[in-house]
């Protein structure tokens, strides 16, 4: 009997909140709108009680690199003082960052204020450099595919720079045939490549990706795609 | 000290910090990431006991006699049965609800908005209505042919062989472009970031703060030229673990 | 006042008058066939109101008024001014279609609660039309009435109920066919082919495999087709006895996986060799996710990183990193604006849908290649349709079109 | 000579950061002064606050964090001036907390310098645990009893900004300024059902796919990155943060064209490309 229940009661609830949102979409009533605001609210619930899971796993892990004394175990104790500090002042200040009636921020927005949002930035940033090197080491013409992709790089990044587009005027003469402007300016050109061929693959890769979503969706309703559950036996 | 200058110079020291790595992975970097780890995981437990747990489960719960509450905090106590191997299975009820629910609520969706409006985005005459061919006819016969040939590389279940294979070549210039494209107008983002930084510390160079970005840059370097030499002379095993 | 001074203004009142006169319009007529009904297809919170259009009363400056009551002898509160030359039911085809009949038909619609008169829920609200150009006013003769209801389907979105059903049928119908013969064509992807392969080097160099899941929630169809794909990976990477560390975004999708490389392991008839401490959890935190990764891979140098699910600004953050130390590098994501980044970083990029495809094509299973056979059959469908609707469109035949129209 | 290839094409990246660096921080402090092109894309984000009404509402998403607010705050600024310039009401809100404090900094600031009132012409709902719920209820059943207070706890059931605008339904315009995918969440659960206009504003790498998004109708317009923010501030006539940025992004591009071309040019000169093959 459990065995059995194992086995399917997952797949039975898989099952009935599948259709069951699914068919709300057909269904125009306040109440299944407000059944679905509802739901949003269960689903932080679900993912409050399992940030404890990620605390246990985060904890577990530095935990042993400080016991085992392992090679630079120093973070692992900047880890738990960073951590618990920012825990104990937010629950100090009650979460609030910033007192909406003073407009003076909390010891708890400051922290978030001048700790966490340089770090973010700074690593965000960060992706200027990438950018480049990635570029630098990834664009050569090897393959006919590599050199419309170099191409096409090359374009748009001249296009979308202002020097660029001035530099175009200085350089590339125009004349004009039946009313028409030739060449196009590289900003037109841009504007051309980002609106036709770029659309065509954007449109002809999310068609492709609409379908297979679908298609693992409805395996998870009907439930072929168990893998969530540890394995398809 | 007042805060603002003392958050100025923190801001610009973790700024260098994290840059360091760009040289090679280093204490400072690795003192940053740490203190960004805790700091990040902090700042999201307070936020889940506050606006999570208080106020979505036990205010309502507690004032509001919302019993109904119950089975998402049960479902959420639930993903705690791994500990247990006899109850693990129970946790996949609630791994269960959540895969169906984002199965469920993202079919019609997809149908709705993806599927369908991306058909009708595609189809347009290639003809003008006096049966010339114009250049707005011109590039939605470029966006049809691209569309095709692209779900014709994705075409699974047939052997990508001659015209097949033409055409999914096509298929796969036409996503090259794109993505060419897209990584081009990507780099001006990702260079507005560094402006945003660079902003930023040009700031905290100013007077006001004594100069913080620039005397800890100095002093950045000057500490990482002592530590290459330092493990210069150390066994090479030792460092990089 | 002499007689010239007379003549003067004999003559601009002529002018006057003759400016009066041509500025006479056509007179007012009364609006025609005012109904009013439930709105179709909503949660009963409106009421549509329609009227004939007409040329005397369809010009610049001409209003229709609407007033409301709930009694017909009762007071009567004006709702709007609908501009005449505006508000057609060719403005709200998801309640009427598109038909050109729909040009020639007025519609206004009331959203309830209708503010002083009613908060409207099942009962009757009976309404006036007139029709004013300022000076003059000419009434409907009769009052319209309807009770606004909630409906139990909405008709308007049968397209996409037809959609699903078909689509169903379809993977349903390969499915039993792949069930009879397994053995199904289904053509090269050489991102996963090569992964076997990146096991086996990781192995010989004593290097682990890191396995990124991507950074969307247990109920992102991109997360769970990659949770798959880690399925498939750890027990190979349990048959050739390597290493797979899987830092983990989100504390559910960490458990998804714990259970998921478990399975593997045990599948594998090697059971001892998980180590549960292998996939943990950093932070939920994308930077500080990203952050300690790059750390991670600098520091252990892992043979190999696969990026499987969706991604943000993180994917190149970790793939350029990945590619500095030299790792072999396979990606797939179905997060078109960080594909061009896999592409250029990576070995091999798993584009889209092949991400989807990844399981099927791992795992080999009937039941799985079925649905990729029955998508294959819908891409084909598709093509045909655009090629028709274009043509069909072209040659000003919109049927096709219409037929995508979504509203 | 194929010694200086390995090294060139081989080149520490080290090299490229300081170079990048140095392109983009040279520049800030010396300035080009470059014009700015405008873009059909913005121009129709543009016209369309133009176009609107006195007194319609402007609804403002803000939906990013500090980390994008580079690129997306100076469009939050442009839009905002030019609002407050036509004299529409603008209603600001966020999903993403940890934006909470730009998205009323920008609305005050801009606010202030043209004597709009709060809560008569402008109103900011700050953030609220719900996501897509929160659509739905501004869509359904309104502003003022989804946000029952707003961002600063104050009472927003009788303020003069919501007078006439209950719903979604009701509004003139709205802007999403986004750093992550909450376009869909505003599409999905307001547009496709209440049927308002929108436009919006994204960083440069999802720009590409906005371009679709538009050509799908799900926006008619939007601003792609600090550029379109700039192209913004040259439409309203008023130069600042994108226009000036406008300077290291024109270096920085310049630079890295460059380098790929260089490396492609050294890369065929010397045959490097029949030694090691073609294929990837």
């Amino acid at each position: 009997m459990t065995a059995s229940l194992k086995k399917w009661l997952p797949i039975a609830v898989a099952f009935a909140t599948g259709v069951f949102f699914a068919i709300q979409y057909y269904i125009p009533r306040p109440f299944t709108d407000e059944l679905l605001s509802d739901l949003s609210v269960w689903f932080r619930i679900i993912s409050a009680f399992a940030m404890g899971l990620g605390i246990i796993s985060l904890f577990h892990l530095h935990y042993y690199k400080i016991k085992r004394q392992a090679p630079a175990w120093g973070f692992s104790i900047v880890v738990f003082l960073s951590l618990f500090g920012m825990i104990a002042v937010g629950l100090w200040c009650l979460g609030v960052e910033k007192n909406t009636d003073t407009g003076k921020m909390t010891a708890y927005g400051w922290l978030y204020k001048s700790l966490q949002s340089p770090l973010q930035s700074t690593m965000f940033s960060i992706l200027a450099f990438y950018i480049a090197s990635a570029a630098f080491r990834a664009f050569r013409a090897k393959t006919r595919e590599a050199t419309i992709l170099l191409i096409a790089a090359l374009i748009v990044m001249f296009g979308r720079a202002p020097m660029g587009e001035w530099l175009w005027q200085q350089a590339v003469p125009t004349f004009s045939v039946f009313g028409v402007t030739l060449p196009p300016t590289i900003g037109q050109l841009t504007g051309w490549i980002m609106k036709v061929p770029n659309m065509a693959a954007q449109g002809g890769i999310s068609l492709g990706i609409c379908l297979g979503s679908i298609a693992m969706s409805l395996k998870i309703i009907f439930g072929i795609e168990r893998a969530y559950m540890g394995g398809s036996k | 000290m007042d805060t603002v200058l003392l958050g100025g110079w923190i801001a610009a020291g973790l700024t260098l910090f994290m840059y360091s790595f760009l040289y090679k992975d280093n204490p400072f970097f690795r003192f940053g990431e740490h203190l960004y780890l805790g700091i990040s995981v902090g700042y999201g437990v307070v936020r889940v006991i506050f606006s999570n747990f208080i106020n979505d489960l036990y205010a309502p719960l507690v004032y509001d006699h919302d019993f109904i509450l119950i089975i998402p905090a049960l479902l959420g106590l639930s993903l705690y049965t791994r500990y247990f191997q006899k109850l693990a299975w129970i946790s996949r009820v609630t791994f269960a609800f959540i895969v169906g629910l984002g199965a469920g609520l993202n079919i019609p969706r997809i149908i709705d908005g993806g599927f369908f409006k991306q058909l009708e985005g595609i189809i347009a005459p290639v003809l003008s209505e006096t049966w010339n061919f114009g250049f707005a006819n011109f590039n939605s016969a470029l966006i049809i042919i691209g569309v095709c040939s692209v779900l014709v590389y994705f075409l699974f279940s047939v052997e990508h062989k001659g015209a097949v294979n033409v055409i999914s070549r096509v298929g796969i210039y036409f996503v090259m472009i794109a993505f060419g494209a897209s990584f081009g107008y990507t780099v001006m983002g990702r260079i507005s970031l560094l402006i945003g930084r660079s902003y930023d510390l040009i700031e905290f160079s100013k007077p006001e703060y004594y100069y913080a970005s620039i005397v800890l840059l100095v002093l950045i370097i000057l500490v990482l030229a002592f530590y290459e030499m330092y493990i210069k002379k150390q066994d090479k095993q030792q460092v990089t673990q | 006042m002499s007689y010239k001074g007379l003549i003067i203004n004999f003559l601009f009142l002529l002018i006057a008058c003759s400016t009066v006169l041509a500025q006479e319009t056509p007179a007012l007529v009364a609006p025609q066939e005012f109904t009013a009904f439930d709105t179709p297809n909503d949660s009963g919170t409106s009421i549509s109101l329609t009227w004939k259009t007409s040329k005397e009363n369809d010009r610049e400056g001409v209003f229709y008024v609407i007033s409301a009551a709930t009694k017909t002898d009762g007071a009567w509160v004006e709702l709007g001014r609908s501009l005449a030359t505006l508000g057609l039911k060719t403005d709200a085809p998801q309640y009427f279609g598109l038909s050109d009949e729909n040009k020639s038909w007025h519609f206004f619609e009331v959203n309830c609660p209708i503010k002083e008169v009613t908060d409207c829920f099942t009962s009757t609200v009976y309404f006036k039309l007139a029709v004013t150009d300022g000076a003059n006013s000419i009434e409907f003769p009769t009052i319209a009435s309807a009770v606004p209801q909630g409906n139990w389907f909405d008709a308007s979105k049968a397209y996409v109920l037809i959609f699903v059903i078909m689509f169903s049928f379809l993977i349903m119908f390969f499915i039993s066919i792949a069930r009879k013969n397994p053995n199904l064509f289904i053509r090269h992807i050489p991102g996963l082919d090569a992964i076997e392969e990146t096991i086996g080097r990781a192995t010989e160099m004593g290097k682990p495999i890191l396995y990124v899941n991507g950074l969307l929630g247990m109920d992102s169809l991109s997360t769970i087709a990659a949770t798959s794909i880690l399925g498939k990976v750890a027990r190979k990477v349990a048959n050739y006895d390597s290493q797979i560390q899987v830092p983990c975004y989100d504390p559910i999708v960490m458990s998804v996986c714990q259970e998921v490389v478990k399975e593997a392991y045990v599948e594998a008839g090697r059971p001892d060799a998980f180590k549960e401490d292998n996939i943990f959890f950093i932070s939920n935190d994308q930077f500080a996710y990203a952050a300690a990764v790059e750390g991670m891979m600098m520091r252990h140098k892992p043979a190999a990183n696969l990026y499987m699910g969706y991604y943000f600004a993180e994917a190149l953050l970790l793939a350029e990193t990945g590619a500095a130390i030299g790792a072999m590098q396979i990606a797939g994501t179905d997060s078109i604006t960080q594909l061009p980044f896999f592409i250029t970083t990576c070995d091999y990029t798993l584009m889209g849908e092949e991400l989807y495809a990844a399981s099927a094509y791992l795992s080999r299973e009937p039941l799985q290649l079925g649905s990729l056979k029955g998508q294959d059959i819908s891409k084909g469908f598709i093509i045909v349709m655009l090629i028709l609707g274009t043509a069909l469109t072209t040659g000003g035949i919109a049927f096709l079109l219409n037929l995508f129209k979504t509203f | 000579m194929s010694s200086f290839i390995q090294k060139f094409t081989g080149m520490d990246r080290r090299i490229i950061y300081v170079l990048i660096s140095l392109a983009v921080i040279i520049p800030l402090l010396l300035p080009l002064n470059l014009p700015v092109g405008v873009t059909s894309e913005v121009k129709a984000v543009y016209d369309t606050i133009d176009n609107l009404p006195e007194r319609s509402v402007l609804f403002l998403a803000m939906d990013f964090d500090p980390a994008s607010r580079p690129e997306l705050y100076p469009m939050a600024e442009a839009i905002l001036h030019h609002a407050f310039r036509k004299n529409l009401r603008v209603i600001g809100m966020t999903f993403w907390v940890t934006g909470t404090g730009l998205g009323e900094q920008v609305m005050v600031d801009v606010a202030k310098e043209y004597g709009k009132e709060y809560g008569k012409d402008y109103l900011y709902l700050g953030w609220k645990a719900g996501d897509f719920a929160l659509v739905i209820g501004m869509g359904e059943k309104g502003f003022a009893a989804t946000y029952p207070q707003d961002h600063y706890g104050r009472d927003t059931a009788n303020m003069p900004v919501l007078d006439n605008v209950k719903t979604l339904k009701d509004i003139g315009y709205l802007v999403e300024l986004a750093a992550g995918s909450t376009i869909g969440t505003w599409y999905y659960y307001g547009k496709q059902k209440y049927k308002f206009k929108m436009g919006g504003g994204c960083t440069g790498v999802m720009a590409a796919s906005w371009y679709n998004l538009m050509k799908i109708d799900w926006i008619n317009g939007f601003l792609g990155g600090l550029r379109g923010a700039a192209e913004y501030e040259m439409l309203i006539n008023r130069k600042a943060v994108a226009v000036r940025g406008m300077d290291p992004q024109s270096v920085a591009h310049m630079l890295i064209i460059t380098l790929i071309v260089f490396s492609n040019i050294v890369y065929f000169a010397t045959g490097a490309n029949k030694k090691i093959g073609a294929g990837k």
